[in-house]
């Protein structure tokens, strides 16, 4: 009966035992020229299939620029989804498939719940992962040595969401969560942390992914005397959340996560959006070089570039990074390259902290005004 | 010492009354004839007797033990058996399973040796296809043993019933209008049977039944009901010539009725 | 004398039998011709010791991938043939077996990974949660005609996952993740070949269960009871026990796989406990047969491995599996493979 | 903040609204029940399609008749129209060939239908939300101290208070009614009283899809967006609802609906959303076991 | 008889459920004011010809013409619609509806005229005053013989120009078998033909004026009720001796 000291928890550590006979056939005496490969966990289908398309356009728009530009130390990108649909039992068999096609490196992850589950498996298989969008801080819990968080995590959002409250002289704070695991830690996070800097959380509600009524949500936050309501999920609930709000009575400050940083989310709140913060991963058209990108993505897509879009576009930038400041594709040395990667991006800083999250926060604060995005400066 | 007593037997629903103070007996070893114009409460008095109804009051002692309130199943364990007015198989199972089904009270197996197959439970299980076979054999309908119960033509299905009920080895068999829906010819057989049942099989035959023909027929002893109560008791003779039960059961001669 | 002929003129025999020339459709002629070559018992052996070699070797020349989905067949079978004694042979609808595999894993996996028990011990807690709930939610339930017991089902589904959404226990909306995975013969079961022996041989465990319970008196009776509860009570089954004991039997085996399914995948959260859940596990024993254990076991393979089978048309997938199964329907109205009763 | 009589007011009226759409939507629910013994799971989705129907016509609409209520009137019309013609059609083509099957199988198709819709659907409209919006004040209508019910919150109580009039009175005293009824007990008898079967589930399903659209455009108009999987959760509280209510009973429908509706506004204040459905679920689990049969639904006679 | 008043033929026609032939090369006809009878033993096919008749189940061979008209292939309610009424075995009463909701149904190709609906209701009501009584109780709950008397009042209702009825007397008392018959008498006598099965074979070959002996799915014997009931077959199979 072995036990086992390394931190990471449940799976089995001696390296030799766990990969599969295949892994170690394929070893990486890849010669100048070939293809290093890229697999893609992301939503295809089911509900949040629209982000992780535009996750995938994201990362092809990197990997064709790197490519024109001749690729990595000889090595020519490519990258290949499989579909997770955001759910767990899924995430589980698109994991496995992508193992099976023996990709260099793996990205993706939008939902935190169904990406987690995969982790495990890419573990077992010696596959370094950069996860993109998922930001929940269960991500980091886990511990896993070849696992990056590229998005700051729920932490950084709060943190936040805690200047801009300050600045804007409210106490009382209500959250709404979506009960999945990403918009659910968001939520915990303001619960844990923001009490300790003077802020009352007066009510903590959830609205089921697609439910259509918040009315009774909205009856109950006013009730509680909330100033500040932090939307935890996403854009497209979000839009109707902020209408039901107003529609309600509801007169104080509405903030929401980056879950809802898109344009769609002023289209969808129309009037009601006026006036709404957004705690957001880095802002795309706000960011230097944005208009750029914006116009480019455009070009390509025919549609604007999703919240999560720079954060794929660096993601491939820092892969490029990490191989050519490795030498080598190799699992150990790519690992250790991109623990140690320091890359400027359209996103912001990417560096990653002991716990390999971002060890600087990327979010800046938007505010819809006039149906537009501007930046908010708080100190 | 009658097999059965019901007394001062009442059944309401809501405004209606179906049976009303009903008393009678049943004696052990007999066979008895309950008729009555339709609607007289006949098949509401058997569903006393058999659970699936709760008297509104009265009492029923089945050797010398109450009936009332005792669930179906509990009943049928302590011996007694029905048939129905329309006839109830189990549709989609063949007529074995069907005959089996009479057999369910002998054993008391239940989920545990089912799931570890022990050997009594083994033994238990052959005894009750021997018993089904034993109960088709004697109404002679072991050819259809694999036949779906519900492509049987109607007189079939009636004889199906009874293999089941008499597969339960009862004291007291219940039939409610088994003759319907037989021609001649199988009427004849049923009263025959019927008299088997008691003779060989040493049951209690406790019937209701609309022909009369076979009713002066197989019946020992026949009560009569109308509008929930008991208008007449005897023996066919005695019933027959009552004028309460000519006027309100039987019309003129039902024969030349039929002959017209 | 004159009874016996008589007897012979009418004696309520079939109908003479002509064998028509049905007009059937091509595909049900050869799946019919499929299943009466089924029906001896020695073209049975055969077919099955040719399947068991085949299941027995997928893992020698199978990739990851392919085993991943195998298992999940494996899984759902096990979750299907649990659902299959409730629904199948008692013919009650269960709108929320997800709850009952929920209910197996969070036991297994707070015992696991809060409490830090060894995994197999933890299985006879699992069975009797699992009875438990059985109690809790046939209680009220089992007397209740189909729908409302359906609308009750789906409820408790409901309030499971709710609940486990917001426990601390349960690791609220994230669930448990980093589950350590057990060792049998001191050998921990971290490879997926593993895992997909393993639930062969609990799916093995499970068929024979099935087998048996169809084949006794308590199976009997349920049938008695799917076919008709009022005759059923008149012939002397305890109804309600016996609707009871189906639904801790289903329950328990649900709560066995949902055990073991949180140890392979070292994650469990309520997502995964979804009304969809419920309504596939539904879906593969209608599918494959009610009542038909190895046309259960069939749904539950079509089930999981049709979607992977389109896995690249990628959105167009679910489209074509809902055409799929509106289409399996209408031409199998019983199910691919179901129960047939005449000789 | 609010006085403890306004909080109840409001929450009621929040109860009500909520409960209106769970109606209209199990309503059709009920009706396919009462005469197929069909638990229709692509009800559901056929209210999303109605307010996606109704979505593109008032878009079309916007540019001659404005965005006001004129235009919602009539995307309504096209939605009740169209998607009483896709019921149809599913009836036609997935549901009759199946009626004589068990009924379980009847459900799976339903499912099976279920995930041609939403998938469809997802496909058509790349997954993305579309928003409504249209130029009605949604804030506008008659305030008591802090409680606010709008026109539009009118509009649809009356709706629903109008379709249940008529649709039960329809059903019970109507021959057609009656029809509708014998059919769901005995179809080949009902072809030997000379009922045209086919015909009268075909209206069946026509009309509860209507009504299904119905909801499905009132619901674009008061939350303004519109999505491909908004019939999901709809879908299955409106099943609950027509369930809870006595299924197959119309006035059962409806009051099942507003029950659940209220009862998911009263969790949610007295217990929090996270409980809500916790709280909605075990309430009406109890009253089940007081009263097996749904609130108005009758005992199913059953002789021996 | 001439062809000319020939009001229901029925040719040659076969009849299967699944791959089991029930009926085979059955040829029979009813002719204006007519009773005929079909005898036949337990599952000799009396009630699959009537079914085939009315188009519940399908037949696949041969042609079925009523007042000329070919109906073979006709949906079962057109059929109706023509006046062709057929009261089903084994009662099948609408049990979660109404005494009088049943009748209704029963009117429901002579929908509109209320007036008129309300009248034969009360004409059936007459017939069997003990479905007045009960007008408002569920019909699942009436007793055996009381759905009887409702399924054949829900036939009459129709008002038909052929009355088909198969068993009309099962599980009635005495007294009611007579009204039975005398019903059919009376609708006889107003020029409607009848085409009846009964296992009350006595009651049946009283009645009619011509019968078909139906064995196993075939004809086998036809002749005037008043012959077949002296024929010695007949007798022993179906009239027992007494
Ligand atoms: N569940 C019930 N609800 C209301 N009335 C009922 C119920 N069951 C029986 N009745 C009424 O009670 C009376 C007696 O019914 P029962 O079935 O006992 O008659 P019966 O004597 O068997 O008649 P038949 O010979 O016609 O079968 C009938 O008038 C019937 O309508
Ligand atoms: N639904 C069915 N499926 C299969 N076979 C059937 C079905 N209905 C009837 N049969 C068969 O068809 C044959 C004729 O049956 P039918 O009911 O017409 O007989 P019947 O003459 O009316 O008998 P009874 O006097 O018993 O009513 C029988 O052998 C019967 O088994
Ligand atoms: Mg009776
Ligand atoms: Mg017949």
């Amino acid at each position: 009966d072995k036990e086992e000291e390394p931190p990471a928890p449940g799976v089995t550590t001696d390296a030799p035992d766990e990969t599969d006979a295949p892994d170690e056939t394929d070893a990486p005496e890849v010669p100048a020229g070939g293809v290093f490969t890229i697999g893609a966990l992301l939503p295809m289908t089911g509900p949040e299939a629209y982000y992780g398309n535009d996750m995938y356009q994201s990362y092809q728009m990197a990997i064709d620029e790197i490519n024109e530009a001749g690729g990595v130390l000889g090595y020519t990108f490519e990258i290949f989804n499989e579909d997770d649909a955001c759910d767990a039992a899924q995430a589980a068999t698109a994991g496995s498939k992508i193992i099976s096609a023996e990709p260099d490196i793996v990205v993706g992850g939008y939902c935190s719940g169904a990406t987690i589950p995969a982790l495990q498996q890419f573990y077992d298989a010696n596959l370094v992962v950069l996860v993109s969008a998922a930001n929940s801080t269960n991500i980091t819990d886990l511990a896993l040595e070849q696992t990056f968080m590229v998005n700051s995590p729920g932490t950084h959002g709060v943190q936040t969401l805690t200047k801009l409250a300050k600045s804007l002289g409210v106490t009382k704070i209500a959250t709404i969560h979506q009960g999945d695991d990403y918009t659910k830690n968001l939520s915990d996070i303001v619960e844990r942390d923001m009490p300790g800097d003077g802020f009352e959380i007066v009510a903590v509600e959830v609205m089921e992914k697609g439910a259509a009524d918040v009315s009774a949500i909205v009856t109950a936050i006013r009730n509680a005397g909330a100033e500040l309501v932090y939307w935890c999920g996403y854009h497209a609930d979000g839009s109707n959340v902020i209408k039901q709000l107003r529609q309600g009575g509801y007169e104080g400050e509405i903030v929401c996560g980056d879950g809802s940083s898109s344009v769609d989310l002023i289209t969808g709140s129309g009037e009601a959006g006026e006036g709404v913060y957004v705690t957001s991963p880095p802002y795309v058209e706000l960011a230097e070089g944005g208009t750029e990108y914006v116009a480019k993505y455009e070009e390509l897509y025919g549609q604007p570039p999703g919240g999560y879009s720079t954060l794929c576009y660096d993601t491939i930038y820092v892969i490029k990074e990490a191989i050519e400041e490795a030498g080598s594709i190799e699992y150990e040395a790519l690992r250790l390259a991109v623990e140690n990667i320091d890359y400027p991006g359209m996103s912001g800083r990417i560096k990653f902290a002991e716990n390999h999250e971002l060890a600087e926060s990327n979010f800046m604060i938007v505010k819809i005004e006039n149906g537009e995005f501007v930046l908010v400066e708080v100190d | 010492m009658a097999l059965m007593e019901v007394k001062e037997l009442t059944m309401l629903f809501g405004g209606i009354t179906a049976v009303d103070h009903l008393n009678f007996e049943v004696e052990e070893d007999s066979i008895t004839a309950l008729i009555g114009p339709n609607g007289a409460g006949k098949t509401a008095t058997f569903n006393c007797l058999t659970g699936f109804y709760v008297p509104t009051s009265g009492e029923i002692l089945y050797e010398g033990k109450s009936l009332v309130n005792v669930p179906p199943h509990k009943i049928t364990d302590r011996g007694i058996i029905r048939t129905f007015q329309n006839v109830r198989l189990f549709n989609n199972l063949t007529v074995m399973e069907n005959v089996m089904s009479g057999c369910h009270s002998i054993s008391k197996k239940f989920v545990g040796s089912a799931l570890l197959r022990t050997p009594s439970e083994r033994r238990e299980e052959a005894e009750i296809k021997r018993i089904a076979e034993e109960a088709m054999e004697y109404i002679g309908i072991s050819d259809l043993r694999h036949e779906i119960a519900k492509s049987l033509p109607y007189g079939t299905q009636r004889r199906v019933e009874w293999a089941r009920a008499i597969a339960s080895k009862p004291k007291l068999l219940l039939l409610d209008e088994p003759a319907a829906g037989l021609n001649r010819q199988e009427k004849e057989d049923l009263v025959t049977l019927i008299r088997r049942f008691r003779n060989e099989l040493g049951m209690t035959v406790f019937l209701i039944e609309h022909d009369m023909g076979m009713v002066m027929d197989v019946a020992e002893k026949i009560v009569v009901i109308s509008f929930g109560t008991k208008i007449a008791e005897g023996t066919p003779k005695e019933v027959q010539d009552d004028p309460l039960v000519v006027e309100a059961y039987l019309g003129k001669d039902d024969d030349e009725e039929e002959a017209v | 004398m004159e009874n016996k002929n008589n007897l012979d003129l009418n004696n309520g025999e079939v109908a003479v039998v002509h064998e028509g020339t049905a007009k059937r459709g091509f595909f049900t002629r050869i799946i019919d011709s499929v299943y009466s070559f089924m029906d001896k018992t020695h073209n049975k052996i055969i077919v099955a010791v040719i399947l068991l070699a085949f299941v027995l070797t997928v893992p020698l020349w199978a990739d990851n991938y392919i085993l991943q989905v195998a298992w999940n067949a494996m899984f759902y079978m096990l979750l299907a043939l649990g659902c299959n004694i409730i629904v199948g042979f008692t013919g009650m609808v269960d709108l929320g077996f997800a709850a009952k595999f929920a209910v197996g894993a969070y036991t297994s996996g707070i015992l696991v990974h809060t409490f830090g028990w060894n995994f197999w011990l933890t299985l006879p807690i699992v069975v009797i949660v699992g009875m438990i709930a059985a109690v809790l939610i046939g209680g009220p339930a089992l007397r209740l005609r189909s729908d409302y017991l359906a609308i009750v089902t789906l409820g408790f589904g409901e309030i499971v996952r709710t609940v486990a959404r917001n426990l601390e226990i349960t690791g609220s909306a994230s669930g448990l993740s980093g589950i350590k995975r057990p060792y049998i013969f001191g050998t921990q079961l971290t490879r997926i070949w593993m895992w997909y022996y393993l639930f062969v041989f609990l799916v093995f465990l499970f068929v024979v269960a099935s087998n048996r319970v169809k084949d006794s008196r308590f199976g009997r009776g349920l049938a008695y009871v799917r076919e008709d509860e009022d005759a059923a009570r008149a012939m002397g089954v305890n109804v309600v026990k016996f609707k009871m004991w189906a639904f801790i039997v289903g329950t328990v085996m649900g709560a066995i796989a949902g055990a073991f399914y949180v140890m392979q995948m070292a994650a469990v959260s309520p997502n995964s406990f979804q009304f969809t859940q419920s309504s596939n596990i539904l879906l593969a024993v209608v599918l494959g047969g009610m009542g038909k254990v190895p046309g259960v076991m069939a749904g539950a393979a079509f089930f999981s491995i049709f979607p992977e089978i389109f896995r690249s048309i990628g959105e167009y997938r679910m489209l074509f599996f809902g055409i799929a199964l509106v289409l399996v329907m209408i031409f199998r109205p019983q199910g691919l493979w179901p129960e047939r009763r005449r000789r | 903040m609010f006085s403890p009589g306004e909080i109840i007011l409001q929450q009621t009226v929040n109860g009500l609204i909520l409960g209106c759409f769970y109606a209209l939507i199990s309503l059709g629910y009920t009706m396919v029940y009462g005469i197929v013994r069909l638990l229709n799971f692509a009800h559901g989705d056929i209210y999303m399609v109605g307010a996606f129907v109704g979505f593109f016509v008032f878009g079309a609409l916007a540019a001659i008749t404005g965005t006001g209520w004129l235009s919602i009137i009539l995307a309504m019309v096209a939605a009740m129209f169209l998607c009483g013609v896709l019921g149809f059609l599913i009836q036609r083509f997935a549901y009759r060939p199946l009626l004589d099957a068990p009924r379980l199988s009847l459900l799976i198709t339903a499912i099976g239908v279920s995930l041609i819709l939403q998938n469809a659907m997802m496909i058509l409209t790349n997954g993305e939300f579309k928003f409504f919006n249209h130029s009605v004040n949604p804030r506008a209508g008659i305030s008591l101290g802090n409680v606010t019910i709008t026109w539009i919150q009118m509009v649809l109580l009356g709706i629903t208070a109008v379709l249940l009039i008529s649709l039960t009175w329809f059903v019970s005293k109507t021959i057609w009614g009656k029809a509708m009824r014998a059919i769901s007990m005995d179809r080949p008898t009902c072809r030997l009283m000379g009922i045209n079967v086919n015909t009268i589930i075909g209206i069946t399903f026509f009309i509860g899809s209507a009504l299904a659209a119905v909801a499905g455009v009132m619901a674009c108009v008061y939350y303004g967006n519109v999505h491909y999987f908004m019939g999901y959760i709809m879908g299955m509280k409106a099943f609950t609802a027509a369930v809870i209510g006595g299924i197959g009973s119309i006035p059962g429908a409806m009051l099942g609906g507003l029950l659940l509706g209220l009862l998911e506004a009263g969790g949610t204040q007295v217990l929090g959303s996270s409980w809500k459905d916790v709280f909605a679920f075990g309430i009406l689990i109890i009253m089940l076991i007081f009263k097996p049969t749904g609130l108005l639904g009758k005992t199913e006679v059953e002789r021996m | 008889m001439s062809e000319s008043n020939v009001i229901l033929k029925v040719d040659a026609i076969e009849t299967y459920y699944g791959q089991i032939c029930a009926l085979r090369d059955v040829s029979f006809e009813v002719h204006d004011k007519q009773i005929v009878t079909l005898l036949g033993g337990n599952g000799a096919g009396k009630s699959t010809t009537l079914k085939t008749i009315s188009n519940i189940e399908p037949c696949r061979v041969g042609k079925i013409t009523f007042f000329g008209e070919d109906i073979t292939t006709m949906p079962p309610h057109k059929i109706v619609e023509l006046g062709l009424i057929h009261i089903p075995e084994g009662r099948r009463i609408f049990k979660d509806l109404t005494v009088r909701e049943n009748l209704e149904l029963g009117g429901f190709t002579r929908r509109g005229d209320d007036k008129k609906r309300d009248l034969m209701i009360d004409e059936v009501f007459c017939r069997f005053p003990r479905l007045r009584e009960r007008h408002a109780q569920l019909g699942g709950t009436l007793s055996g013989g009381e759905q009887q008397m409702l399924a054949v009042g829900r036939g009459l209702m129709a008002e038909p120009k052929l009355l088909m009825l198969d068993e009309p007397s099962m599980g009635l008392a005495p007294l009611l078998v007579a009204e039975i018959a005398s019903i059919i008498r009376d609708l006889n006598n107003e020029g409607i033909p009848i085409l009846l099965v009964e296992q009350n074979s006595k009651m049946a070959l009283g009645l009619a004026d011509y019968g078909y002996v139906l064995e196993t799915g075939e004809i086998t014997l036809e002749g005037p009720a008043s012959e077949l009931i002296k024929d010695p077959k007949v007798v022993k199979a179906y009239l027992g001796i007494e």
